[in-house]
C-alpha cells in the first residue's frame, strides 16, 4: 500500500495512513483502536467518526 | 379515520379511486406516489436516475437536488393536483400538500449509509431521510373543516430542507399518528403476491409472523416493502388491505374482501361500515 | 393583511423576499407565477407554447392539456414548493396551494374567446378562464392558525376542472376577497416604467387616471397588465406598491418607498408599520 | 362562393350556405337575421350562436 500521508483517528488520536487510491467517503478502520472512519477529505487529508445509520434510509 | 395509500404506477385508475371514495362516509386521508411519472420526466428531460443498495440489502433512489426538482414536479405538481382534481369531480373537498406544506411530516436527513460501490464501502449522503413527526393539528383542523388531505413527498428536514423519503414509512407514522383505523394500499397487482409473475399466487392473509418471515428472505426494495408493512402493523391501524388499484372499482373491490387481508383482524367486514349512497358534492 | 405577488421571472431573488417576509408582523398571503420556469420546462420537454390575440388585443397562452400538465409541474410543484422551502428556512409557515386545493380560488371557463388566424375570425376556447370566488373561510382558518398560504395556479372551473388563469386578476379578486390593506408586487423591473428599456423611466405615482390612459395606449401583455392594475385599485386595497423583485432587500426596500407607488394613497409610509426584529421560527 | 351545403340559422331557422373553406370554430354571420354564428362542426354542418365573451380572457 502506498500511503500519500497521514491523519489522526479522531478517536484514539493515533496516526492513520492514508492509501494512495482512498476517495472521499470511503470507510476506513482505524489500525489502532479498530473505530469504523470516513475519509471526509484527502486534502487536506481528514478523518471523523463514520456515522451510524439504521439501515433503511430513505426512498 | 381511512387512510387510503395510492401507489405510483401509470396502471391505477386514479379515476375509479376517486369515484370510490365519493361514496365513502368516514373521513380519509390519501398519500400518493409517483414514480410512473417521475420516471418518464426523468427521461425525457435526460436525467438519470442513480439507486444505491446499502451494505445490508436496501436499495432506494439516491436523491440529489434535480432528484428533489423531479419530486416537486411530478409528486407534488401534475400526481398531487390530478388527484386533487379528480376527488373534487366526485365531490371530495381534497387539499394537497407536501411534507414542507405547514411543516406536516417532519425527518431527519441520513446522517450517511453504508453503500458498496466499484469495491468500496463509502458513506452516501443524500437529500432524503426518515420521517419522524406529523403535524397532526393541521390534519385534523382541515379534516375538521370538511376537507380531505392529500399527501406527498417532499418532507421537511430539521435544516427545513426539501428531503425525499419512503411513502411506506411516512404511510406507518401518519396511521400510528393519526389513530387510523384502515389502512388500504392500492399497488399494481391483485394483492402480496408469492410470486409477482404468477397471477394465481396472490395471498389472502398474512400474519405479522408471515411477514417477519418474508422479510428475513427478501431483498432490495421488496425487503423495504415488508419492513414498512410490519411497522405498519405495528402502528396500530385494526385492519390493513393491500387490493389492487387498476380494478374498474378498486376501493369498493378492497372492503368487498378482494385483495390480502394483512394482519390478525382480517375477518372484520369492512363493507357495511364504509358502503354509502354516493355523498352530494361538498362546496368549499 | 398584507398580500404579495411574486412575478415568475428567473431573475427574482425569492431568498431575499423570504428573509424580508421573516422579518414581517402583520399576516400575508403570497401569489406567485412561474412563467420562466415554465418556459424552461416546456424547452426541455419539446413542447411548444401557443400564444393567441383577441381580436381586441389580449393575448394570451393558449391553455391545453399539456399546458395544464406545466402549470401543475412548474407552478403547483417545483415553484410553489421551492417558495414553501425558502419561507420555512426563514420562520415563516407556509402552506402551498393552488386554487383546486379546497377549492381556493373558483372560476368559469371561458366561453370562446375570438381571434384572429389565417385571416380569419374564430372562437377558440380552451382549459382558461375568469376567477369568481375565493375560498376565504380557508385562507382564513389557515391564517388563524399560523400559517401563510402561498398560492398559485390552477384554478377550478365550474366542472371542478383545473384551468389557467391570469394572475393579475387572481390577485386583484383575492385582495378584495380578504379585504388586503397593502398589495406588493415583485417584478422585474424598478416599478412601473414608462419606457422598459430605459431605466430612468421609472414613475414614482401612478394614479388612477394615469393607469387608465396608458390603457388606452398599451397593446397585448401590457394592456391586460394595466387592465388588472386597475382592478386591483378598485379591489379596495389603500396601498398597492410595484418593485424590484430583484434587489437584495426586495420587500423591505419596497417598504422603504423603492419602486412605483399605485393609487392616491402614495405618501403613506409604510415602513413603520411592518419592520419588526426577526419573527421567532414558528413551529408546526 | 362554392357552397358545400347549408345549415340552419340557430336564430332564425333560415338556411345558411357554408363555403367549401369554411373550418370549424370559425364565426360567419347569418345573411338573414345577422346574428353572429359559430360554425360547431362541418360533418355533420351544425351552426351555433357564436358565445359573446369577454375581452380579457384567461392567462
Amino acid at each position: 500500500m502506498i500511503a500519500v500521508g497521514t491523519a489522526a483517528c479522531p478517536v484514539c488520536d493515533s496516526p492513520v495512513s492514508l492509501a494512495a487510491d482512498l476517495t472521499e467517503s470511503e470507510i476506513i478502520r482505524c489500525p489502532d483502536c479498530g473505530s469504523e472512519l470516513e475519509v471526509r477529505s484527502m486534502e487536506p487529508a481528514e478523518l471523523v467518526e463514520a456515522p451510524v445509520e439504521e439501515e433503511d434510509w430513505g426512498q | 379515520m381511512i387512510l387510503i395509500k395510492i401507489g405510483g404506477g401509470a396502471g391505477i385508475n386514479l379515476k375509479g379511486i376517486a369515484a370510490d371514495l365519493g361514496q365513502l362516509r368516514a373521513p380519509f386521508i390519501i398519500i400518493h406516489g409517483a414514480n410512473a411519472a417521475r420516471d418518464d420526466l426523468a427521461e425525457r428531460l435526460g436525467l438519470s436516475k442513480r439507486v444505491v443498495t446499502s451494505v445490508s440489502g436496501y436499495s432506494s433512489v439516491f436523491s440529489d437536488p434535480d432528484a428533489i426538482d423531479l419530486l416537486m414536479m411530478a409528486y407534488a405538481g401534475l400526481r398531487n393536483k390530478r388527484i386533487v382534481e379528480l376527488c373534487q369531480q366526485h365531490g371530495i373537498n381534497a387539499v394537497g400538500l407536501t411534507g414542507l406544506d405547514g411543516r406536516l411530516i417532519q425527518g431527519r436527513r441520513n446522517r450517511g449509509v453504508r453503500v458498496r460501490e466499484e469495491g468500496r464501502t463509502k458513506i452516501v449522503r443524500d437529500l432524503s431521510g426518515k420521517p419522524e413527526r406529523i403535524n397532526v393539528s393541521l390534519l385534523q383542523t382541515l379534516m375538521d373543516a370538511g376537507y380531505a388531505p392529500v399527501l406527498t413527498v417532499p418532507i421537511i428536514d430539521e435544516t427545513a430542507s426539501a428531503i425525499n423519503s419512503e411513502n411506506d414509512d411516512i404511510t406507518a407514522l401518519v396511521a400510528r399518528e393519526t389513530g387510523a383505523d384502515l389502512v388500504l394500499q392500492l399497488i399494481e397487482a391483485p394483492g402480496f403476491m408469492r410470486d409477482v409473475r404468477d397471477p394465481s399466487s396472490l395471498i389472502p392473509h398474512l400474519s405479522p409472523e408471515d411477514i417477519s418471515d418474508w422479510e428475513m428472505r427478501a431483498e432490495g426494495r421488496i425487503k423495504r416493502k415488508l419492513h414498512a408493512l410490519r411497522k405498519l402493523l405495528e402502528s396500530g391501524a385494526r385492519s390493513v388491505v393491500i387490493a389492487d388499484g387498476r380494478r374498474e372499482r378498486p376501493v369498493l373491490d378492497a372492503l368487498d374482501g378482494l385483495g390480502t387481508r394483512v394482519g390478525d383482524d382480517h375477518s372484520r367486514d369492512l363493507r357495511g361500515i364504509l358502503r354509502q349512497p354516493p355523498v352530494a358534492a361538498t362546496t368549499g
